[in-house]
């Protein structure tokens, strides 16, 4: 019991510690990569003793200079409300992490031990559902802060965001269809099987559309280029207007969070999760035969870090994306997301179950 | 003049016009409002006809005169402006600036040198001259207390030697050496330390003679100016104030840059004596006083105006009423209104004040027959107009003020623009010691001295410069004094002052500026009668009494 | 005449699959994906020594510089006397008179060398509220103050920090080059 | 012609500064017989009127004329003032008759001063002539202890005294005005006129000023007769004149000749030619500041006031300069430049502020280092000088760089440079191309 209470608590602590320490990464891979994309250089100026590490350190400093900024709260009814908000959106986001499976379940002296830190039957929905309470916290910075730009921000914020969780949850129906459960874990062992005895049956093979569809809802989650008019960084007058300092960076590095959050999904759902082509527990495997045998620590470690490379491939190109397309007018994201979004995953949902019935899968 | 001077016709560029016989053609010209360039002329003294700048052309006479000399004479048919006069006057300036050293970014006349705007009106041609100019020995020379000389400027127009032969009569300057060697100079083991010679500087239409207070302090075209009169002695000279206060990091923030003379041929032609012109350090000093004072029982601290004046007419209604005299020094130095409104609010709020009448000051009584007068206070006619001198047989005078205070008999009294603690040891004697015996002392005047440190209430009082109103010549000419800035600090012009106090005491006075205090005077004081503010103009009225 | 409403329906006729936009996408972001890799490949090629050409356009602003052109006007300075320390300055007020923005404060006094006569003992302009039009430099007799100093890093912590006194711009002086170590920063550029 | 030696007869006589001397050549007889034979002044001036004599220092004002422009009947004292201050380059001529015959100037200025009813001769002499004024100063005492002045001089009643006032070395004060002004005490400065000496003078009082050849004809004129002293010459120019020749002649000198002798006959007859038989080329009549005269001028001219006028140049003093064809006029030129720009009072501007410019432009010139444009701008400023002074020092410095320039400008192009066109100047096409 005590065991099992600590271990919990030790992979829990990984993970939070894992994403955090990702996100802070992002928000240096986010500078260096749209720099390279634009023939540019970077942030690269803060040192420590000579050294800059390619800019590195701007992580750090980056965090200093947030903690260390005037804070500055407007004169507000919902004081409280206004210094929980960004926390809110924050925790809720973190917390949707609980139920993602970033590797196999592994007998370690007689434990069973995997980097998950729960495994609900109904996991997909718990992270769907911690998704949504995160638009709380939007909302309620925008409203707490005594503000009619940023009220109006945040009631663009809840309106995008709501639209596309529809489209997003949509988009999941198809692959859940074939995969018949809701448990991440499952989810992931499901895609293990091959066709034909080589081609894995990932999500995207089998749903490719329902991959696109959840792809670009999960980008518009995230409140991102070419999706963030929530905020809009220099143009339009955002949510979170009246933060400053941390609170502001609350928010900020929610985003980066998300898109972490919105990556392991996809990784779950339509790559495989921390599934390795042709790799069965004892080792690679070609038709059938045993082509390299490998111990099960090695093909755990394998698999942790197929799914961390699936997540590092989706979030380049989600940060392609933000830095490649202009942002939506209004009108266009509003009909872009109920009136093709949408019908479409609704299509996806029909022919799906049309084919999973003929198929009697 | 009572007979009648002959007229001629002339005609002027094409136009014909009557001028009195005996003019010169430059002043004739000028009487119909052609300029004629010149710079040796001067109507204030007599002709040399150097410069040759005046040339002009006159119908019938072969050579080109110059109108500074040439008398009109009848039907005589003059040219200012045509190519020939043209030319000449262009050839003229040529030769003026031959071995000009051209160095206006250094000299303080740039923007109000003639030959800077004679080129811009009648020059304007490119240099000629390839050769190197003749040095002339003296470059920013000290000739005088007042007077710095630089030869390389000069164009040896010998203003200033006439003025110091024909003027003061003093001649220090000389014309020395001959042709382009040719400089001004003082004579030797001389000094131009005459009392008018800064007049110099303003005659020399160059920057040869500068002066020496004003050197390098501004530049002319930051100054403003206001047409007013000197307050340094009962002649009233008509003055020029310029002031900077546009850009108050030049001069160490002095606002008052220099005094000019003023034209006026009633008071003092062109001229001003050097005392008048350099009188005026006071206004900006560092123990101007710029904010009311009272002495509540121990050293004098900061007040409002309300404050003190509250103090002040509570004391002084208090004295009123105790044995012993209120008593007021009336100073010659304020002006009519200011007077005025004192001798109303004495004889409205404190009846039985004693008013004693001093026209001592600090200043020596220098005098001569050109313009300085003995009697250094600007208003003392005007006083005496009011009422508020000696000729007055109720009004006291020092001496007896004095007394009076020392033996103890005033309950207080009002000092108003005086210091006779600090007068010469003849009249100041006694007087400190006095004043201790006086309970209580108002002081109202412009600058911290020995006077108004011993006072219980110190009230600032605008100084010269600082604000609008009329004075009263030794002749009886009433001239206007004209504000060029704001008082410094909290002072106030003295009929404000005086206005606020009357009210502090009682009564109720409502004037809005200097010029409705005037009008009232002009009804109530028959001196003054049928004058009105608006009328007196820039070269003032003479009063009838 | 009546006013007749005429419609010009001016949007491009595209078909469903343009109407996507979806090969445009992907078309961007091939483009954006091939810089961030031709980039990235370069700039590892630089950091071990290896040439090739740079992965940046950047100029490692203020190490790099671009260099000037020669009418840029730039920030302040006084030029000094030949075989003098002192300005060449003669306070004569001109710039003063004619700076539109104001910002130029001269004292003058007089020159210890009676051959001089006259010299600024103060001379400060307001970076601040400078409009950088030159005036002062076209009026100056003397060819005292020049503004092609080639610097443009004129920036403070305070305002009075953006008051250059005499010495300040005394210091300055014409560089049109002053960072030399252009070659030092392509190596470590990334 | 040969000469008429009307003043130069007593000039050659031995001794003829002595009093003894100078009476025994018949001096002090025309003052004796105005005197004895009891003439009133208008006598005198009629008759100078009719004798034609006209002022000798240069102007050739008719002299009886000035002298009748003395108010009679006024207050106060008035002065003759004998002009000695002979400066001008090339002329000589005073300092014969004030070394050779003192006692003609005084017998001159004696009547001169019983004339125009003045008590006190003043005779300003150049203070460069030193041992001339030590003669005079002789003749002064000698005429004095014989009583031709003096308190009741020759018994006539009146009163004249002569005082001998030696200048201080500037040229500008044989300008009258200047002279006066230096007699007086001041900066020897011209004053402005009108009004003129004759009205306010010497002191504010009335004042004749009069050259020392002009007073010394007057003796002679009545002695000999108006009518004679006319004939000699022509119209409106009457008698002789003494004329000093100077430079390139075989025979420098004084000649007196009448006014009207062809400038020809002096030169090539009294004077014997030119120096080594060689080409004239130029000759300035009267003085430095008269406009010169090229040879063929020269070869032309009669030599008075009118004839002179004529051809745009003056008589002057009567000092004939002559310069043969090696002279380098650019030289003669900055020569005579510099004499002005040193001599120039420096009262007025155009002259103080012009002589020196145009002695710097005439410096480069002659050193090789002008221009054609150096020319031009000369001969301009030349120009602007030229009537618009307070004295006639300024034309007196124009007159001859414009006259060289117009006559003579072969002679400067030749040592110029190309034509410099200085910044801002209009160029003509055709200018364009000549450079």
């Amino acid at each position: 019991m005590w065991i099992e209470l600590l271990t919990k608590v030790l992979i829990a602590g990984a993970v939070l510690t894992g994403i955090l320490s990702f996100g802070g990464v992002l928000t240096w891979v986010e500078r260096k990569q749209s720099a390279l994309m634009q023939d540019r250089i970077g942030a690269n100026r803060a040192s420590i003793l000579g050294f800059r590490l390619l800019g590195l350190f701007h992580i750090m400093t980056d965090g200093i200079k947030m903690f260390a900024k005037e804070e500055f709260i407007p004169r507000t009814d919902h004081r409280v409300l206004f210094l929980l908000a960004p926390f809110i959106a924050w925790l809720f986001s973190l917390a949707a992490f609980a139920v993602i499976p970033f590797s196999p379940e592994l007998t370690v002296a007689g434990y069973q031990v995997t980097l998950q830190v729960a495994n609900p039957e109904i996991g997909l929905l718990v992270a769907f559902a911690m998704m949504g309470m995160a638009i709380y916290g939007v909302v309620l910075g925008g409203w707490a802060s005594n503000n009619n730009y940023a009220l109006l921000g945040s009631m663009r914020a809840t309106a995008q965001m709501i639209s596309y969780e529809v489209a997003l949850a949509a988009a999941a129906v198809g692959p859940l269809l074939i995969y018949r459960t809701l448990n991440m874990q499952e989810i992931v062992i499901r895609q293990g099987q091959l066709y034909n005895g080589w081609l894995p049956l990932w999500g995207i093979v089998l749903q490719p559309l329902a991959f696109l569809l959840f792809l670009v809802a999960g980008a518009a989650e995230t409140k991102r280029v070419p999706f963030d008019l929530p905020e809009g960084e220099s143009e339009i007058i955002g949510f979170n207007l009246e933060y400053s300092s941390m609170r502001f960076g609350a928010f900020m590095f929610t985003d980066f969070i998300e898109k972490i959050l919105v990556a392991c999904l996809t990784t779950t759902i339509f790559l495989g999760g921390w599934q390795v082509p042709w790799l069965a527990d004892d080792g690679f495997r070609l038709g059938g035969a045993l082509a390299l045998e490998l111990g099960p620590m090695v093909v755990w470690l394998l698999r942790l870090a197929a799914f961390g490379i699936k997540v590092c491939a989706l979030i380049y190109v989600l940060m392609l994306v933000r830095w490649t397309l202009p942002r939506f007018r209004y009108d266009q994201l509003m009909s872009f997301g109920w009136k093709f979004l949408l019908p479409l995953a609704f299509l996806n949902i029909i022919v799906t179950a049309a084919v999973v019935l003929v198929l009697n899968l | 003049m009572s007979e009648e001077r002959k007229m001629v016709k002339v005609t002027i560029d094409g136009n014909q016009y009557e001028v009195p016989a005996g003019t010169t053609i430059l002043e004739a010209a000028k009487s119909v409002g052609i300029e004629i360039p010149h710079y040796c002329y001067h109507p204030g003294l007599s002709i040399a006809g150097a410069c040759r700048m005046c040339l002009i052309e006159v119908e019938k006479v072969p050579k080109l005169q110059i109108a500074c000399y040439m008398t009109v004479g009848d039907e005589m048919v003059i040219y200012t402006t045509n190519e020939r006069v043209k030319r000449a006057r262009k050839a003229m300036l040529e030769f003026h600036l031959v071995n000009h050293p051209l160095d206006c970014p250094v000299c303080d006349q740039a923007g109000e040198c003639g030959l800077q705007n004679y080129y811009m009106l009648h020059g304007l041609y490119i240099s000629r001259v390839r050769e190197n100019k003749v040095k002339k020995g003296k470059k920013a020379t000290q000739i005088g207390p007042h007077v710095m000389l630089d030869q390389e400027r000069c164009i040896l127009c010998s203003r200033c030697v006439r003025f110091c032969n024909e003027i003061p009569k003093t001649s220090e300057l000389g014309m020395f050496n001959r042709g382009d060697r040719e400089v001004v100079d003082i004579f030797p083991g001389r000094e131009l330390n005459n009392p008018y010679s800064a007049n110099v500087i303003n005659l020399c239409p160059v920057g040869a003679l500068l002066s020496k207070e004003f050197r390098f302090k501004t530049r002319v075209w930051y100054l403003e100016t206001v047409k007013s009169v000197c307050m340094r002695c009962s002649r009233a000279c008509n003055i020029l104030i310029d002031y900077n206060i546009r850009r108050p990091w030049k001069n160490d923030g002095r606002r008052l840059s220099r005094l000019r003379p003023r034209y006026n041929a009633q008071v003092n032609d062109w001229w001003i004596c050097d005392e008048g012109r350099f009188g005026f350090d006071f206004v900006d000093a560092a123990d101007r006083l710029t904010v009311p004072l009272s002495a509540a029982g121990g050293a004098q601290a900061h007040s409002g105006w309300e404050a003190a004046l509250e103090t002040a007419a509570a004391r002084l209604r208090q004295a009123a009423s105790e044995i012993g005299d209120v008593a007021v020094l009336v100073s010659p130095r304020l002006a009519n209104e200011a007077l005025y409104l004192l001798k109303r609010v004495l004889a409205e709020q404190l009846p039985g004040t004693s008013v004693a009448f001093s026209s001592l000051n600090e200043h020596e009584p220098t005098q001569d027959d050109i313009l300085r007068k003995a009697d250094k206070n600007p208003n003392t006619t005007g006083a005496e107009f009011l009422s508020l001198t000696t000729a007055n047989a109720e009004v006291k005078d020092h001496a007896y003020l004095l007394q009076t205070a020392k033996k103890g008999n005033l309950s207080a009294l009002i000092v108003i623009a005086h210091n006779p603690v600090g007068l010469p040891e003849l009249y100041g004697r006694g007087w400190s010691e006095a004043l201790d015996k006086v309970p209580f002392k108002v002081f109202i005047g412009t600058n911290e001295n020995e006077t108004s440190r011993k006072a219980d209430v110190v009230l600032p009082l605008a100084a010269f410069a600082e604000y609008d109103g009329t004075v009263t010549n030794f002749a009886g000419r009433v001239q206007l004094l004209r504000r060029a800035f704001d008082p410094l600090g909290e002072a106030l012009a003295g009929w404000e002052l005086l206005r606020r106090l009357g009210n502090a005491l009682g009564g109720e006075y409502d004037f809005g500026s200097a010029g409705e205090v005037f009008d009232e005077l002009a009804q109530k004081e028959d001196k003054f009668a049928g004058l009105s503010y608006g009328d007196i103009g820039e070269l003032g009225v003479k009063v009838n009494g | 005449m009546a006013i007749t409403v005429k419609k010009i329906d001016a949007s491009p006729k595209m078909n469903l699959l343009e109407r996507t936009y979806l090969r445009e996408i992907l078309r961007g972001l091939w483009i954006t994906n091939r810089h961030f890799v031709v980039n990235l490949t370069r700039h590892i090629l630089n950091l071990f020594r290896i040439k090739a050409k740079p992965g940046a356009v950047t100029i490692q602003y203020p190490e790099q510089h671009r260099g000037y052109h020669k009418r840029l006007r730039t920030a302040h300075y006084l030029a000094h006397r030949e075989n003098d320390d002192g300005p060449r300055c003669v306070g004569c007020m001109m710039c003063e008179t004619i700076c539109p923005a104001k910002c130029i404060y001269i004292v003058p006094t007089e020159h210890p060398d009676p051959n001089v006569e006259k010299q600024a003992v103060k001379f400060t302009i307001d970076m601040g509220r400078c409009v950088y039009c030159g005036f002062c430099v076209e009026a100056c007799p003397e060819d005292a103050i020049r503004m092609d100093s080639g610097r443009l890093d004129i920036c403070s912590y305070s305002r009075e920090g953006m008051l250059w006194d005499m010495d300040r711009l005394l210091a300055n002086h014409h560089d049109p080059a002053p960072y030399k170590d252009e070659e030092k920063w392509l190596d470590e550029e990334f | 012609m040969p000469e008429v030696k009307l003043i130069k007869r007593f000039i050659e006589t031995e001794n003829g500064h002595r009093l003894r001397e100078f009476e025994s050549a018949g001096g002090y007889g025309s003052l004796r017989k105005i005197i004895g034979e009891g003439w009133d002044a208008q006598q005198v001036i009629d008759i100078l009127k009719a004798s034609n004599l006209r002022g000798l220092g240069g102007a050739g004002f008719p002299t009886g004329l000035k002298w009748s422009f003395v108010p009679k009947d006024i207050e106060g004292p008035k002065y003759l003032v004998v002009n000695a201050d002979e400066s001008e380059p090339g002329t000589f001529k005073d300092r014969h008759i004030i070394s050779g015959a003192p006692h003609l100037l005084i017998e001159g200025a004696v009547i001169a001063a019983f004339c125009i009813e003045a008590e006190d001769i003043y005779i300003y002499i150049r203070g460069e002539y030193y041992e001339p004024a030590r003669i005079m100063e002789q003749a002064i005492e000698e005429a004095a202890e014989a009583g031709y002045i003096g308190e009741d001089f020759l018994g006539s009643g009146h009163t004249v005294r002569v005082h001998l006032h030696r200048g201080a070395g500037a040229y500008i004060c044989g300008e009258e005005t200047a002279l006066l002004s230096s007699l007086e005490g001041g900066k020897g400065w011209p004053k402005l006129k009108p009004p003129f000496p004759a009205i306010k003078g010497l002191f504010g009082k009335p004042t004749i000023v009069n050259n020392v050849e002009t007073l010394s004809q007057v003796p002679i004129i009545l002695d000999k007769g108006a009518e004679y002293f006319a004939s000699l010459g022509i119209e409106r120019n009457g008698g002789t004149r003494l004329f000093g020749v100077s430079g390139h002649v075989k025979r420098t000198g004084i000649y007196e000749l009448p006014l009207g002798t062809p400038m020809k006959e002096l030169i090539y007859e009294h004077c014997g030619g030119i120096r080594n038989d060689r080409k004239l080329k130029a000759v300035i009549p009267g003085g430095s500041s008269c406009p010169v005269l090229t040879a063929e001028q020269a070869a032309s001219i009669n030599m008075d006031f009118d004839s002179l006028a004529g051809i745009g140049s003056m008589l002057g003093s009567g000092g004939l300069i002559v310069m043969d064809e090696t002279t380098d006029l650019v030289q003669i030129l900055w020569r005579i430049c510099r004499f002005y720009a040193f001599e120039s009072c420096g009262q007025c501007t155009p002259c103080r502020e012009g002589t020196g410019w145009m002695t710097r432009i005439m410096e480069r010139i002659a050193k090789g280092e002008g221009t054609v444009q150096d020319i031009d701008d000369l001969k301009e400023v030349a120009e602007q000088i030229m009537g618009n002074t307070v004295c006639p020092l300024g034309d007196a410095a124009a007159l001859p760089v414009v006259s060289f320039l117009s006559k003579f400008r072969a002679d400067f192009e030749a040592q110029v440079g190309p034509r410099r066109v200085h910044a801002g100047a209009v160029v003509t096409q055709a200018e364009a191309e000549e450079n």
